[in-house]
């Protein structure tokens, strides 16, 4: 089995978050004012720019589910959070993850496969996760994360921690049985859970109102959870909402459900590009562009200043990502078991 | 003469069976869209009502397509993940499959689930990687995988107009595959194997997407060994006399198949080839790890499954 | 493969709806006066009585899930049905398939294992179906019914039929995924479907308040579903809600669901007998079965003659169903698939 | 000494691993009364916060138990019905067996799932009747299934000590077992199996309750074949260097397994035997059918069952 890749130099890409983190040890990203969102919304956006890139050229092998056009869904949310909080993911989760205080350098290093990658690139976009931040991972299946993030929320709290769980999803979870079941869940054991629906208005293809019989919130509701909507391109809408649902969890008031109302600017899956998909029309795309999350912020803040910052950071974190080794094909089965015998290889030795 | 992607022949396949019986409908995740390939322009051909776009609710919608198999349709239900097959096993091999024997055989059950993509796709990394048909095969349900476009139809339809519940994989690895087919492509019936090339020396059963591996390795062997190649198409039921005949005759026996190594079809295959062919030569598996879990990188993605060079040092030994 | 078994001689097991079957044609039960409500209360009660006497003597292998006190549900319901709907049922399904006029003496028949039940000795309790009635079957797990259910309203609205279909579940079901699953699906569809919650208290052990957060008829309104709570001790009160919800998703209206407040006045199963269980006290027992829906329409119809004609009819048909054969055990395998070859031994022959 | 019963075994494992470690909770349906044996008194003991009833939601459940585990609890998830395990298979698979390798080893999940009464439990039929240990064992998922009731503590114990998730099936059939103990039990390393009756002429792997029939064959057969039987306690990882020391001394190999024959643990021992040892005769399995689903009628479920003299018939068959 492989040992952590210790002493790894990644001094070149300081985390976003900036002052409050030392080297090595995971601190949350620090949200609290409009420029700190401003900047995590504006990273999460070329980041996944980049992303987008790297996908085009090959760097990233596969594809991602771009989050670009939410980003004040994850940035409202984590900013509500404190620092023992935790969040689970989804397929979509490259803001969840960098809003939450992931080395931007290290989330690129594990989309490009490398060794020194978040998950040592074992786990790639869909499994992005950094348990020394809370982040339970991002999540391949949908709907799965969110009777983890019960679960999660209900030991700290037996353990006499105030830790608050938020848990994201899109629309389209809304119908997959073991979220409902997991809403009973937070609900009869009113776990310190904040869920929160990503409605971008689509499950791949599919419309809301072709999917989900009744709305997002009533449905919460009808479990026994306080449940709002929100405008989902709205950082400070979403932060507040969170707020409130986070504060009331964390004093035994029981889980919260926030929808938000966004919007994907991209295709749903890079693969998307290649077919020529028309579920959605170019009007309806412009129409949710010109209610962009960043440029409501930006007046607000010194946007270009911290334009060129994220440009600069993302630039130094791109290029020690591509200079770091990939993992050795030897290693394929490490990380398997934590214990017992190694597993069998496909071929006797 | 059509030079056939395996994709196509997929949805050939649908459209040919839709047209044939209005009992068939195909129902899954982005189906009108045809996201997936086999479903491609079958909404706008037969309408939403027998194309139907389901929300993300994979147990009710397979448990949805079973309650309509007992009542006169034959479904097939369309999965984008192999391993969506997990998070419906109760409702296949519960519901469905047990369904005639718990009734004393009151239903047919005409159901086909179909997972275009199956096995590793790069990039796509853990969970959406599985090669899980040795869970189907030990739970009774009929499952293929078919290697080539011309069966890939052949099964496919084969499968439809079984009056049981069929899974059908298409591997990932087969789906870019084309070849040069003229006609009407017939039926390919359930449970008969095919010899891709035949040998003297040793046999070597590939399934699905490794076929086409094996009969590369198989020529690069020409000469110093004698390969036959066998395509089980079907893995459950299997077809043994096939294998018998083949085994029987080369009395040595290599299996490639790009599924977890314990309890899989290799090991099914190899031990009925040693309950009932003395071998010459232990036989040989070339499978991947035991509960392999695919990493991300793709170096480590590849080095998860089996590889050529394996099959051939595997196919080496047992002729040594 | 067993062919059926035909010819076999039922004639001493007269079908309690009388006049209105002919032999070997199916015709689901007739339920339209208050007599023959009664009497298939009556039927009922005395059937799993006879059953509960039959696990006592081993005349019936294992065990079952009695259905008495919650009579009036199955026979309410089954009442609003005409003769093309049909049913999915649950373990503890005696009631339902009595209700829909499923023969008796080939249901005590499956339960003693004999080839002339039911299922020909296949299935038992959990899995007595009889498809010529529209019996889609019991079901061992829980939940497990209502998107079949779905599928099979779907499926004979679009083969322009105007077949409704009847699901029983109980209201632990209520927090499985795939029955929740199954409401968004019915709701999307309009399929016509009458979703029937029997609330009998309890989950096995687990009361209701601990399980269900929010309520029954909530969560199904909160899919787009209407939802209605009846006293289903009173099998007109369960009759009238679910003609409504009938008459609604036959004439295109979509699903309906109709919450029956009940009890079981036995154990859970006839296992519990042997256990020493404390989740129910006696006199909230004593007080549902103060409320006994036999009684409730017993003035109203000659009880006395039904009881005794009842009890004739029980008494030949357990007469006929332990004379017959048991099934043969090299048959252990048949009607496994459909066609193809049959399944390989455990040992090679 | 105690005369220990198995059901009791599985109850005192857990009730002293409760009480060694705080992090160890038990969660499931009905739990708190103990209906299925294992939990009894246990709530009374440990109090509702360590030992929960969940309400009929196994798929949430099993993940909740999933996000426990990655943030420091062990719990123990019992299933009323061993077909439960496919209604969370991809909880179980998809989720917690893959989260370590995914995550790049950066969490452990302490997870224990209890199955009391797997297999056959006479007059369940076809639902509720399955021994789906094999699909574990493919999807790589450590997988115990113990035989006696001291292994029962010990590997009960062993589960919830194990940082990977791990499935317990303790077979309908076994937990009427009762066993002299003295003392303290200890707990059973996973992947240990163990000789349970030494002999010379042909090694019997038996599975579960079955062991207990292998070692009555075995004294059957005492004078005409000396028997031996090994207990594998483990089905993953199998201990097959105790395999390899068996059947190379022995060279004859019957397998006795109650579960499906297609994929089954029985065709991964019979493959394996046949790669690494020259064996005397072909080896045979003694198992259900393919695709077994068990028929209601006493008789049928138990003619789906491999059966004694189906097995003392293979012994000879293979000392012939
Ligand atoms: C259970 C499950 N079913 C299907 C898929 C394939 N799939 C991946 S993303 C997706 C759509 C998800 O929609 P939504 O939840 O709204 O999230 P969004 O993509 O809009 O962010 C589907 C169908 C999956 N990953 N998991
Ligand atoms: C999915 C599933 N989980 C657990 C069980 C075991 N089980 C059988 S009946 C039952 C309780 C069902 O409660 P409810 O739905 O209220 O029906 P009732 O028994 O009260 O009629 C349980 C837990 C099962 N059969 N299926
Ligand atoms: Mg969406
Ligand atoms: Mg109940």
């Amino acid at each position: 089995m492989t040992a952590e890749p210790a002493g790894t130099d990644r001094g070149t890409a300081a985390p976003v978050a900036g002052a409050r983190r030392a080297a090595g040890e995971a601190t949350p990203a620090d949200l609290s004012t409009p420029a700190d969102r401003y900047r995590m919304m504006r990273l999460i956006r070329e980041f996944d720019t980049l992303a987008l890139e790297w996908v085009r050229t090959g760097e990233i092998p596969g594809g991602i589910h771009p989050y670009i056009g939410q980003e004040a869904v994850a940035v409202g949310v984590c900013a509500a959070l404190g620092p023992g909080d935790r969040i689970t993911s989804t397929h979509r989760g490259h803001g969840h993850v960098l809003a939450r205080g992931a080395d931007p350098a290290r989330l690129l290093a594990e989309l490009a496969g490398r060794e020194s990658g978040l998950n040592r690139g074992r786990g790639g976009s869909m499994h992005a996760a950094d348990l020394s931040l809370g982040i339970l991972g991002a999540n391949g299946i949908v709907g799965a994360g969110a009777a983890i993030a019960v679960g999660a929320a209900w030991a700290a709290r037996r353990s006499g921690r105030d830790t608050v769980v938020a848990s994201f999803f899109g629309d389209g979870a809304l119908n997959q049985g073991v979220l409902l079941e997991a809403l009973n869940l937070a609900s009869i054991h009113r776990a310190p859970v904040v869920f929160v629906c990503e409605n971008n208005g689509y499950a791949t293809t599919l419309p809301v109102a072709a999917a989900v019989g009744g709305s997002a919130v009533g449905r919460a509701a009808a479990f026994g959870i306080p449940a709002v909507t929100v405008d989902g391109m709205d950082a400070d809408a979403v932060r507040e909402a969170a707020e409130e649902a986070v504060a009331r969890a964390r004093s035994c008031g029981g889980p919260g459900f926030v929808e938000c109302l966004t919007y994907r600017y991209e295709g749903h899956h890079t693969m998307e590009r290649r077919m020529r998909l028309t579920y959605r029309s170019p009007e309806e795309v412009a129409a949710w562009r010109a209610r962009d999350p960043l440029e409501r912020l930006r007046p607000a803040v010194p946007a270009a200043e911290i334009d060129a910052e994220v440009a600069a950071l993302l630039e130094r974190a791109a290029a020690w990502a591509l200079s770091e080794p990939r993992p050795d094909p030897a290693e394929a089965g490490a990380y398997l078991y934590a214990g017992g015998p190694p597993p069998r290889p496909g071929v006797p030795v | 003469m059509t030079w056939l992607s395996y994709t196509k022949a997929l949805n050939r396949a649908l459209g040919d069976a839709m047209a044939a019986d209005p009992a068939v409908c195909v129902l899954g995740e982005d189906v009108g869209a045809g996201m997936a390939g086999p479903t491609l322009g079958l909404q706008a051909r037969f309408g939403t009502d027998r194309v139907l776009d389901m929300p993300l609710s994979e147990q009710a919608f397979t448990s949805f397509a079973l309650g309509a198999a007992l009542t006169g349709m034959r479904p097939v239900v369309e999965f984008q993940i192999p391993s969506l097959l997990f998070l419906v096993f109760e409702q296949i091999v519960n519901q469905a499959h047990k369904f005639r024997l718990m009734t004393g055989g009151q239903a047919r059950v005409p159901l086909t689930f179909l997972v275009p993509g199956s096995g590793s796709r790069l990039g796509w990394a853990g969970q959406h990687s599985d090669h899980p048909y040795a869970l189907f095969v030990h739970a009774g349900v009929k499952t293929v995988v078919p290697a080539s476009p011309a069966d890939a139809y052949g099964l496919l339809r084969a499968a439809v107009e079984d009056d049981d519940p069929v899974v059908v994989f298409a591997p990932a690895g087969a789906m870019g595959a084309r070849e040069d087919v003229t006609g009407q492509l017939p039926p390919v019936p359930l449970g008969s194997a095919r010899v891709r090339r035949a040998g003297e020396d040793v046999t070597v059963v590939a399934v699905g997407h490794l076929v086409a591996e094996a009969l590369q390795v198989a020529d690069d062997l020409d000469g110093e060994v004698s390969v036959e190649v066998l395509d089980p198409r079907t893995l459950h039921p299997f077809d043994w006399a096939a294998l018998r005949a083949s085994v029987g005759r080369t009395r040595r026996l290599v299996v490639y198949d790009d599924a977890n190594r314990g309890c899989g079809v290799a090991a099914e295959v190899v031990a009925v080839a040693a309950e009932e062919v003395a071998l010459l030569a232990p036989p040989r598996r070339v499978t991947r790890p035991d509960g392999a879990v695919l990493p991300f990188a793709p170096d480590l993605d590849r080095a998860s499954q089996p590889q050529p060079h394996q099959l051939r040092d595997a196919v080496r030994a047992v002729v040594k």
